[in-house]
Protein backbone atom coordinates (compact mmCIF):
# COMPACT_ATOMS: atom_id res chain seq x y z
CA UNK A 1 0.00 0.00 0.00
CA UNK A 2 1.43 3.18 -0.64
CA UNK A 3 -0.75 6.54 -0.01
CA UNK A 4 0.88 9.43 1.44
CA UNK A 5 0.08 13.12 2.49
CA UNK A 6 3.04 14.78 3.20
CA UNK A 7 4.34 18.18 2.43
CA UNK A 8 7.73 16.63 0.86
CA UNK A 9 8.68 17.03 -2.56
CA UNK A 10 6.82 14.29 -5.05
CA UNK A 11 8.69 12.57 -7.90
CA UNK A 12 6.57 11.18 -10.80
CA UNK A 13 10.09 9.07 -11.32
CA UNK A 14 10.04 7.48 -7.92
CA UNK A 15 6.23 6.47 -8.44
CA UNK A 16 7.08 5.29 -11.69
CA UNK A 17 10.11 2.87 -10.17
CA UNK A 18 7.45 1.90 -7.37
CA UNK A 19 5.14 0.53 -9.83
CA UNK A 20 7.89 -1.02 -12.04
CA UNK A 21 9.40 -3.33 -9.47
CA UNK A 22 5.88 -5.26 -9.42
CA UNK A 23 4.93 -7.86 -11.93
CA UNK A 24 2.01 -6.65 -14.19
CA UNK A 25 1.23 -5.82 -17.61
CA UNK A 26 0.47 -2.37 -17.57
CA UNK A 27 1.25 0.52 -15.55
CA UNK A 28 -0.23 4.43 -16.02
CA UNK A 29 0.91 7.04 -13.75
CA UNK A 30 -0.97 10.74 -13.71
CA UNK A 31 1.23 13.92 -12.16
CA UNK A 32 -0.71 17.13 -11.51
CA UNK A 33 1.34 20.41 -11.38
CA UNK A 34 0.69 23.29 -10.00
CA UNK A 35 -0.57 25.88 -13.08
CA UNK A 36 -0.04 29.65 -13.45
CA UNK A 37 -3.91 29.86 -13.97
CA UNK A 38 -5.33 33.45 -14.42
CA UNK A 39 -7.81 34.49 -11.61
CA UNK A 40 -9.85 37.36 -11.03
CA UNK A 41 -7.10 37.61 -8.11
CA UNK A 42 -3.87 38.07 -10.76
CA UNK A 43 -1.74 35.19 -11.79
CA UNK A 44 -1.36 32.29 -9.48
CA UNK A 45 2.06 31.70 -7.96
CA UNK A 46 1.61 28.95 -5.67
CA UNK A 47 -1.05 27.10 -4.18
CA UNK A 48 -1.35 26.17 -0.43
CA UNK A 49 -2.59 22.52 -0.27
CA UNK A 50 -4.08 21.73 3.15
CA UNK A 51 -5.25 18.17 4.51
CA UNK A 52 -7.41 16.78 7.33
CA UNK A 53 -4.76 14.19 7.66
CA UNK A 54 -6.33 11.04 9.36
CA UNK A 55 -9.63 11.00 7.16
CA UNK A 56 -7.66 12.12 4.30
CA UNK A 57 -4.78 8.57 4.10
CA UNK A 58 -8.22 6.90 5.10
CA UNK A 59 -9.87 7.70 2.32
CA UNK A 60 -6.93 7.47 0.07
CA UNK A 61 -6.83 3.75 1.52
CA UNK A 62 -10.65 3.29 0.43
CA UNK A 63 -10.01 4.63 -3.02
CA UNK A 64 -6.92 1.87 -3.22
CA UNK A 65 -8.97 -0.86 -1.98
CA UNK A 66 -11.55 0.17 -4.66
CA UNK A 67 -9.49 0.15 -7.64
CA UNK A 68 -7.91 -3.42 -6.46
CA UNK A 69 -11.55 -4.77 -6.58
CA UNK A 70 -12.69 -2.80 -10.11
CA UNK A 71 -10.16 -2.43 -12.14
CA UNK A 72 -8.30 -5.88 -10.54
CA UNK A 73 -5.04 -3.16 -9.74
CA UNK A 74 -2.03 -4.94 -8.04
CA UNK A 75 -0.52 -1.78 -7.17
CA UNK A 76 -1.67 1.52 -6.81
CA UNK A 77 0.30 4.52 -5.57
CA UNK A 78 -1.41 7.36 -4.33
CA UNK A 79 0.27 10.57 -2.98
CA UNK A 80 -0.18 14.29 -2.55
CA UNK A 81 1.73 17.21 -1.29
CA UNK A 82 1.00 19.76 1.39
CA UNK A 83 1.69 23.26 2.26
CA UNK A 84 3.19 25.95 0.03
CA UNK A 85 3.76 24.89 -3.67
CA UNK A 86 4.97 27.01 -6.26
CA UNK A 87 4.23 27.07 -9.77
CA UNK A 88 5.44 24.09 -11.83
CA UNK A 89 5.72 21.74 -8.79
CA UNK A 90 3.69 18.60 -8.04
CA UNK A 91 0.95 18.55 -6.08
CA UNK A 92 -0.44 15.12 -6.72
CA UNK A 93 0.45 11.22 -8.17
CA UNK A 94 -1.93 8.93 -8.79
CA UNK A 95 0.07 5.27 -10.22
CA UNK A 96 -1.74 1.89 -11.05
CA UNK A 97 -0.03 -1.13 -12.01
CA UNK A 98 -3.03 -3.52 -13.81
CA UNK A 99 -2.89 -6.77 -16.04
CA UNK A 100 -4.11 -4.94 -19.36
CA UNK A 101 -3.86 -1.07 -20.72
CA UNK A 102 -7.78 -0.96 -20.43
CA UNK A 103 -7.98 -1.13 -16.90
CA UNK A 104 -5.03 0.69 -16.10
CA UNK A 105 -6.02 3.85 -17.69
CA UNK A 106 -9.87 3.44 -16.67
CA UNK A 107 -8.33 2.79 -13.27
CA UNK A 108 -5.66 5.96 -13.09
CA UNK A 109 -8.43 8.27 -14.47
CA UNK A 110 -11.22 7.05 -11.37
CA UNK A 111 -8.56 7.57 -8.66
CA UNK A 112 -7.41 11.24 -9.60
CA UNK A 113 -11.41 11.97 -10.28
CA UNK A 114 -12.51 10.13 -7.00
CA UNK A 115 -9.63 11.67 -5.22
CA UNK A 116 -10.50 15.36 -6.01
CA UNK A 117 -14.03 14.11 -5.14
CA UNK A 118 -13.70 12.82 -1.87
CA UNK A 119 -10.05 13.18 -0.37
CA UNK A 120 -10.17 15.75 2.16
CA UNK A 121 -7.50 18.07 0.60
CA UNK A 122 -7.61 21.89 -0.16
CA UNK A 123 -6.01 24.54 -2.38
CA UNK A 124 -6.19 28.36 -1.16
CA UNK A 125 -4.91 29.88 -4.46
CA UNK A 126 -1.61 32.87 -3.80
CA UNK A 127 -1.93 34.90 -7.05
CA UNK A 128 -0.10 38.37 -7.55
CA UNK A 129 -1.46 40.99 -9.85
CA UNK A 130 -0.83 41.06 -13.20
CA UNK A 131 0.94 44.08 -13.84
CA UNK A 132 -0.85 45.82 -16.90
CA UNK A 133 0.89 48.81 -18.88
CA UNK A 134 0.15 52.02 -17.85
CA UNK A 135 -2.46 54.23 -20.64
CA UNK A 136 0.42 56.83 -22.08
CA UNK A 137 -0.43 60.49 -21.90
CA UNK A 138 -1.45 62.01 -24.52
CA UNK A 139 1.15 63.04 -27.13
CA UNK A 140 1.63 66.04 -28.99
CA UNK A 141 -0.30 65.15 -32.60
CA UNK A 142 2.91 66.19 -34.72
CA UNK A 143 5.24 63.17 -32.72
CA UNK A 144 2.77 60.64 -32.97
CA UNK A 145 2.13 61.08 -36.54
CA UNK A 146 5.84 61.96 -37.20
CA UNK A 147 7.84 58.85 -35.56
CA UNK A 148 7.75 56.33 -38.54
CA UNK A 149 8.52 53.11 -36.74
CA UNK A 150 8.40 50.11 -38.29
CA UNK A 151 6.58 48.02 -36.26
CA UNK B 1 -14.06 24.38 51.58
CA UNK B 2 -16.93 21.87 53.36
CA UNK B 3 -18.16 21.90 49.33
CA UNK B 4 -18.38 18.27 47.99
CA UNK B 5 -18.16 19.62 44.41
CA UNK B 6 -15.41 19.00 42.69
CA UNK B 7 -14.32 21.48 39.66
CA UNK B 8 -14.86 19.76 36.33
CA UNK B 9 -14.02 20.97 33.06
CA UNK B 10 -16.49 22.72 31.45
CA UNK B 11 -17.91 20.31 29.10
CA UNK B 12 -17.13 21.31 24.96
CA UNK B 13 -16.62 19.91 21.58
CA UNK B 14 -14.16 21.67 19.46
CA UNK B 15 -15.10 22.33 16.25
CA UNK B 16 -12.45 22.15 13.47
CA UNK B 17 -12.37 24.58 10.86
CA UNK B 18 -10.47 24.10 7.01
CA UNK B 19 -9.90 25.94 4.05
CA UNK B 20 -12.98 28.53 3.39
CA UNK B 21 -14.13 27.50 7.00
CA UNK B 22 -11.25 28.91 8.74
CA UNK B 23 -10.85 32.18 6.32
CA UNK B 24 -14.71 32.71 6.89
CA UNK B 25 -14.72 32.63 11.38
CA UNK B 26 -10.83 33.84 11.20
CA UNK B 27 -9.21 31.01 13.14
CA UNK B 28 -8.91 27.12 12.77
CA UNK B 29 -10.65 25.77 15.40
CA UNK B 30 -13.34 26.79 17.73
CA UNK B 31 -13.99 25.15 21.33
CA UNK B 32 -18.39 25.48 21.55
CA UNK B 33 -19.95 24.48 25.51
CA UNK B 34 -22.42 21.98 24.93
CA UNK B 35 -24.91 20.09 27.76
CA UNK B 36 -23.47 16.92 29.12
CA UNK B 37 -25.78 14.95 27.79
CA UNK B 38 -24.35 16.41 23.60
CA UNK B 39 -26.54 18.35 20.91
CA UNK B 40 -27.69 17.37 18.04
CA UNK B 41 -24.80 18.40 15.00
CA UNK B 42 -27.70 20.45 13.73
CA UNK B 43 -28.59 22.26 16.33
CA UNK B 44 -24.74 23.07 16.69
CA UNK B 45 -24.22 23.95 13.62
CA UNK B 46 -27.09 26.25 13.72
CA UNK B 47 -25.48 28.14 16.23
CA UNK B 48 -22.14 28.60 14.26
CA UNK B 49 -24.13 30.47 11.26
CA UNK B 50 -25.81 32.72 13.79
CA UNK B 51 -22.74 33.32 15.26
CA UNK B 52 -20.82 33.54 12.22
CA UNK B 53 -22.91 34.64 9.00
CA UNK B 54 -19.82 33.71 6.38
CA UNK B 55 -20.02 30.59 7.28
CA UNK B 56 -23.79 29.76 6.87
CA UNK B 57 -23.36 28.69 3.16
CA UNK B 58 -20.30 26.63 3.71
CA UNK B 59 -21.81 24.67 6.53
CA UNK B 60 -24.66 23.82 3.95
CA UNK B 61 -22.01 22.33 1.53
CA UNK B 62 -19.67 21.12 3.76
CA UNK B 63 -18.75 17.53 5.13
CA UNK B 64 -18.83 16.53 8.46
CA UNK B 65 -16.72 14.34 10.66
CA UNK B 66 -16.47 13.39 13.52
CA UNK B 67 -13.75 12.21 15.78
CA UNK B 68 -12.14 11.17 12.71
CA UNK B 69 -15.24 9.69 11.29
CA UNK B 70 -17.38 10.45 8.58
CA UNK B 71 -21.00 11.49 9.99
CA UNK B 72 -23.78 9.92 7.59
CA UNK B 73 -26.21 12.35 8.66
CA UNK B 74 -26.68 15.42 10.73
CA UNK B 75 -28.84 14.25 12.95
CA UNK B 76 -26.31 12.66 14.92
CA UNK B 77 -24.79 13.87 18.63
CA UNK B 78 -21.85 15.35 19.49
CA UNK B 79 -20.82 14.76 23.35
CA UNK B 80 -18.00 17.23 25.54
CA UNK B 81 -15.03 15.95 24.30
CA UNK B 82 -15.66 15.27 20.64
CA UNK B 83 -14.36 17.00 17.88
CA UNK B 84 -16.35 17.93 14.55
CA UNK B 85 -14.30 18.80 11.80
CA UNK B 86 -15.94 21.19 9.35
CA UNK B 87 -14.81 20.08 5.43
CA UNK B 88 -16.21 22.74 2.78
CA UNK B 89 -16.05 20.87 -0.56
CA UNK B 90 -12.19 19.15 -1.53
CA UNK B 91 -10.22 20.63 -4.04
CA UNK B 92 -7.22 18.34 -3.87
CA UNK B 93 -5.21 17.83 -6.95
CA UNK C 1 10.51 14.98 -30.05
CA UNK C 2 11.28 11.74 -28.44
CA UNK C 3 10.46 9.09 -30.27
CA UNK C 4 12.86 6.00 -30.24
CA UNK C 5 12.98 2.27 -31.33
CA UNK C 6 15.49 0.59 -29.47
CA UNK C 7 16.69 -2.47 -28.36
CA UNK C 8 18.19 -0.69 -24.98
CA UNK C 9 16.18 -1.38 -22.05
CA UNK C 10 13.13 0.73 -21.34
CA UNK C 11 12.40 2.66 -17.60
CA UNK C 12 9.56 4.44 -17.33
CA UNK C 13 10.74 6.81 -14.81
CA UNK C 14 13.33 8.34 -17.37
CA UNK C 15 10.16 8.98 -19.31
CA UNK C 16 8.47 10.79 -16.35
CA UNK C 17 12.10 12.47 -15.55
CA UNK C 18 11.99 14.34 -19.21
CA UNK C 19 8.05 15.03 -19.21
CA UNK C 20 8.04 16.54 -15.61
CA UNK C 21 11.15 18.57 -16.94
CA UNK C 22 8.59 20.51 -19.11
CA UNK C 23 6.01 22.94 -17.96
CA UNK C 24 2.45 21.60 -17.97
CA UNK C 25 -0.09 20.60 -15.81
CA UNK C 26 -0.56 17.20 -16.10
CA UNK C 27 1.30 14.11 -17.04
CA UNK C 28 0.22 11.03 -18.37
CA UNK C 29 2.62 8.08 -18.86
CA UNK C 30 1.23 4.33 -20.01
CA UNK C 31 3.99 1.91 -19.37
CA UNK C 32 3.72 -2.06 -21.28
CA UNK C 33 5.06 -5.13 -20.47
CA UNK C 34 6.22 -8.62 -21.53
CA UNK C 35 3.20 -10.65 -19.37
CA UNK C 36 3.43 -14.72 -18.80
CA UNK C 37 0.66 -15.10 -21.18
CA UNK C 38 -0.84 -19.00 -21.34
CA UNK C 39 -1.20 -19.37 -25.04
CA UNK C 40 -1.86 -22.57 -27.27
CA UNK C 41 2.00 -23.11 -27.39
CA UNK C 42 2.48 -22.85 -23.51
CA UNK C 43 3.29 -19.96 -21.10
CA UNK C 44 4.82 -17.00 -22.98
CA UNK C 45 8.81 -16.31 -21.58
CA UNK C 46 9.75 -13.59 -23.84
CA UNK C 47 8.57 -11.55 -26.73
CA UNK C 48 10.65 -11.26 -29.98
CA UNK C 49 10.01 -7.14 -31.50
CA UNK C 50 10.98 -6.47 -34.93
CA UNK C 51 10.07 -3.48 -36.60
CA UNK C 52 10.32 -1.68 -39.66
CA UNK C 53 12.54 1.12 -38.79
CA UNK C 54 12.29 4.16 -40.92
CA UNK C 55 8.81 4.38 -41.14
CA UNK C 56 8.16 3.10 -37.59
CA UNK C 57 9.63 6.42 -36.81
CA UNK C 58 7.93 8.55 -39.09
CA UNK C 59 4.73 7.08 -37.66
CA UNK C 60 5.71 7.53 -34.31
CA UNK C 61 6.65 11.33 -35.10
CA UNK C 62 3.19 11.79 -37.12
CA UNK C 63 1.60 10.38 -33.79
CA UNK C 64 3.36 12.76 -31.85
CA UNK C 65 2.07 15.65 -34.14
CA UNK C 66 -1.30 14.66 -33.84
CA UNK C 67 -0.92 14.84 -29.72
CA UNK C 68 0.17 17.52 -30.33
CA UNK C 69 -2.83 19.67 -32.33
CA UNK C 70 -5.66 17.39 -31.02
CA UNK C 71 -4.98 17.90 -27.42
CA UNK C 72 -2.54 20.18 -26.59
CA UNK C 73 -0.05 17.78 -25.97
CA UNK C 74 3.08 19.88 -24.79
CA UNK C 75 5.30 17.13 -24.88
CA UNK C 76 4.99 13.61 -25.96
CA UNK C 77 7.36 10.33 -25.11
CA UNK C 78 7.00 7.41 -27.55
CA UNK C 79 9.38 4.52 -27.07
CA UNK C 80 9.37 1.34 -27.66
CA UNK C 81 11.98 -1.42 -27.33
CA UNK C 82 12.85 -4.06 -30.08
CA UNK C 83 14.68 -7.79 -29.88
CA UNK C 84 14.04 -10.40 -27.05
CA UNK C 85 12.39 -8.99 -24.10
CA UNK C 86 11.86 -11.34 -21.24
CA UNK C 87 8.23 -11.52 -19.11
CA UNK C 88 8.64 -8.20 -16.98
CA UNK C 89 10.48 -6.47 -19.42
CA UNK C 90 9.25 -3.20 -20.71
CA UNK C 91 8.33 -3.23 -24.34
CA UNK C 92 6.58 0.50 -24.80
CA UNK C 93 6.16 4.06 -22.77
CA UNK C 94 3.68 6.36 -24.43
CA UNK C 95 4.02 9.69 -21.81
CA UNK C 96 2.45 12.97 -22.82
CA UNK C 97 2.36 16.63 -20.89
CA UNK C 98 -0.96 18.60 -21.42
CA UNK C 99 -2.51 21.51 -19.82
CA UNK C 100 -4.88 19.15 -17.61
CA UNK C 101 -5.65 16.03 -16.70
CA UNK C 102 -8.76 15.16 -18.90
CA UNK C 103 -6.64 16.02 -22.43
CA UNK C 104 -3.49 14.28 -20.71
CA UNK C 105 -5.40 10.76 -20.48
CA UNK C 106 -7.34 10.87 -23.82
CA UNK C 107 -3.59 11.92 -25.13
CA UNK C 108 -2.50 8.40 -23.40
CA UNK C 109 -5.01 6.41 -24.26
CA UNK C 110 -5.20 7.73 -27.95
CA UNK C 111 -0.81 7.13 -28.25
CA UNK C 112 -0.77 3.60 -27.16
CA UNK C 113 -3.97 2.70 -29.00
CA UNK C 114 -2.51 4.25 -32.70
CA UNK C 115 0.54 3.07 -31.74
CA UNK C 116 -0.67 -0.62 -31.65
CA UNK C 117 -2.63 0.15 -34.62
CA UNK C 118 -0.24 1.82 -37.35
CA UNK C 119 3.51 1.51 -36.33
CA UNK C 120 5.26 -0.94 -38.15
CA UNK C 121 6.22 -3.15 -34.99
CA UNK C 122 5.78 -6.72 -34.33
CA UNK C 123 5.93 -9.48 -31.68
CA UNK C 124 6.79 -13.01 -32.04
CA UNK C 125 5.66 -14.76 -28.94
CA UNK C 126 8.05 -17.62 -27.32
CA UNK C 127 6.45 -19.95 -25.38
CA UNK C 128 7.58 -22.98 -22.87
CA UNK C 129 4.85 -26.13 -23.02
CA UNK C 130 3.54 -26.13 -19.56
CA UNK C 131 5.14 -29.19 -17.69
CA UNK C 132 2.41 -30.99 -16.73
CA UNK C 133 2.22 -33.67 -13.88
CA UNK C 134 3.01 -37.09 -15.61
CA UNK C 135 0.14 -39.52 -15.21
CA UNK C 136 1.59 -42.18 -12.12
CA UNK C 137 2.35 -45.44 -12.76
CA UNK C 138 -0.33 -47.50 -10.60
CA UNK C 139 1.28 -48.56 -7.48
CA UNK C 140 0.89 -51.98 -5.60
CA UNK C 141 -2.25 -50.78 -3.37
CA UNK C 142 -0.78 -51.80 -0.25
CA UNK C 143 2.11 -49.13 -0.77
CA UNK C 144 -0.21 -46.43 -1.65
CA UNK C 145 -2.72 -47.21 1.52
CA UNK C 146 0.22 -47.84 3.79
CA UNK C 147 2.68 -44.95 3.85
CA UNK C 148 0.88 -42.01 6.35
CA UNK C 149 2.77 -39.27 4.37
CA UNK C 150 1.45 -36.02 6.19
CA UNK C 151 -0.12 -33.55 3.55
CA UNK D 1 34.75 -7.54 -78.08
CA UNK D 2 32.96 -5.85 -80.98
CA UNK D 3 29.61 -5.59 -79.21
CA UNK D 4 28.48 -2.34 -78.27
CA UNK D 5 26.52 -4.09 -75.10
CA UNK D 6 27.30 -2.96 -71.64
CA UNK D 7 26.74 -5.69 -69.12
CA UNK D 8 23.73 -4.30 -66.59
CA UNK D 9 22.47 -5.60 -63.98
CA UNK D 10 19.46 -7.74 -64.09
CA UNK D 11 16.50 -5.36 -63.46
CA UNK D 12 15.36 -6.85 -59.58
CA UNK D 13 12.73 -5.61 -57.22
CA UNK D 14 14.07 -5.82 -53.20
CA UNK D 15 10.90 -7.44 -51.28
CA UNK D 16 11.23 -6.77 -47.99
CA UNK D 17 9.60 -9.35 -45.74
CA UNK D 18 8.74 -8.72 -41.52
CA UNK D 19 7.18 -10.88 -39.27
CA UNK D 20 4.82 -13.51 -40.38
CA UNK D 21 5.32 -13.01 -43.73
CA UNK D 22 9.27 -14.01 -42.94
CA UNK D 23 7.73 -16.81 -41.80
CA UNK D 24 5.70 -17.76 -44.50
CA UNK D 25 8.66 -17.72 -46.74
CA UNK D 26 11.45 -18.38 -44.38
CA UNK D 27 13.81 -15.85 -45.77
CA UNK D 28 13.58 -11.91 -44.70
CA UNK D 29 13.85 -11.19 -48.21
CA UNK D 30 13.30 -11.62 -51.78
CA UNK D 31 14.55 -10.23 -55.13
CA UNK D 32 12.26 -10.45 -57.85
CA UNK D 33 12.96 -9.94 -61.41
CA UNK D 34 10.47 -7.39 -63.09
CA UNK D 35 10.52 -5.85 -66.49
CA UNK D 36 12.63 -2.21 -66.40
CA UNK D 37 9.26 -0.42 -66.76
CA UNK D 38 8.75 -1.88 -63.44
CA UNK D 39 5.47 -3.53 -63.00
CA UNK D 40 2.13 -2.85 -60.85
CA UNK D 41 2.31 -3.99 -57.25
CA UNK D 42 -0.87 -6.07 -57.44
CA UNK D 43 0.30 -8.01 -60.43
CA UNK D 44 3.94 -8.42 -57.99
CA UNK D 45 2.20 -9.72 -55.46
CA UNK D 46 0.05 -12.20 -57.30
CA UNK D 47 3.20 -13.63 -58.63
CA UNK D 48 4.59 -13.79 -54.97
CA UNK D 49 0.74 -15.26 -54.25
CA UNK D 50 1.41 -18.34 -56.40
CA UNK D 51 5.02 -18.67 -55.84
CA UNK D 52 4.61 -18.81 -51.72
CA UNK D 53 1.26 -19.77 -51.01
CA UNK D 54 1.37 -19.75 -47.33
CA UNK D 55 2.26 -16.06 -47.95
CA UNK D 56 -1.12 -15.11 -49.71
CA UNK D 57 -3.70 -14.92 -46.71
CA UNK D 58 -0.91 -12.49 -45.12
CA UNK D 59 -0.57 -10.65 -48.54
CA UNK D 60 -3.96 -9.83 -48.46
CA UNK D 61 -4.16 -7.88 -44.70
CA UNK D 62 -0.90 -6.80 -45.25
CA UNK D 63 -0.01 -2.98 -45.85
CA UNK D 64 3.30 -1.97 -48.22
CA UNK D 65 5.38 0.69 -47.73
CA UNK D 66 7.79 1.34 -51.40
CA UNK D 67 11.01 2.70 -50.64
CA UNK D 68 10.25 3.95 -47.19
CA UNK D 69 6.68 5.56 -48.08
CA UNK D 70 3.80 4.09 -47.60
CA UNK D 71 1.65 2.72 -51.20
CA UNK D 72 -2.16 4.14 -50.93
CA UNK D 73 -2.92 1.71 -53.43
CA UNK D 74 -1.65 -1.48 -54.89
CA UNK D 75 -2.37 0.09 -58.12
CA UNK D 76 1.19 2.10 -57.88
CA UNK D 77 4.36 0.60 -59.69
CA UNK D 78 7.95 -0.54 -58.32
CA UNK D 79 10.51 0.04 -60.83
CA UNK D 80 14.06 -1.69 -60.68
CA UNK D 81 15.80 -0.78 -57.16
CA UNK D 82 13.04 0.21 -55.80
CA UNK D 83 12.38 -1.95 -52.06
CA UNK D 84 9.04 -3.12 -51.34
CA UNK D 85 8.41 -3.57 -47.84
CA UNK D 86 5.36 -6.44 -47.26
CA UNK D 87 3.80 -5.34 -43.27
CA UNK D 88 1.21 -8.08 -42.00
CA UNK D 89 -0.57 -6.27 -39.12
CA UNK D 90 0.71 -4.37 -36.61
CA UNK D 91 1.23 -5.95 -32.82
CA UNK D 92 4.00 -3.83 -30.91
CA UNK D 93 3.03 -2.52 -27.43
Amino acid sequence: MSVRVSSRPLRGAAAMEELESRDSGAIVVFSGRVRPDRTAAGRVVALDYEAHRGPALARLAALERTARRRYGARHVVLWHRVGRLRVGETAVIVGVACGHRAEAFAAGRFLIEELKAVVPIWKTERARRVRRPRPRPSRPAARSAGSGRAR
Amino acid sequence: MGSKLVARPTPRVRVLLFAAARAAVGQPSLDRVVPRSGVRVDALLQQLSSDYPKLAPLLRSSRYVRNGRYLASSRGRVRPGDELAVHPPYGGG
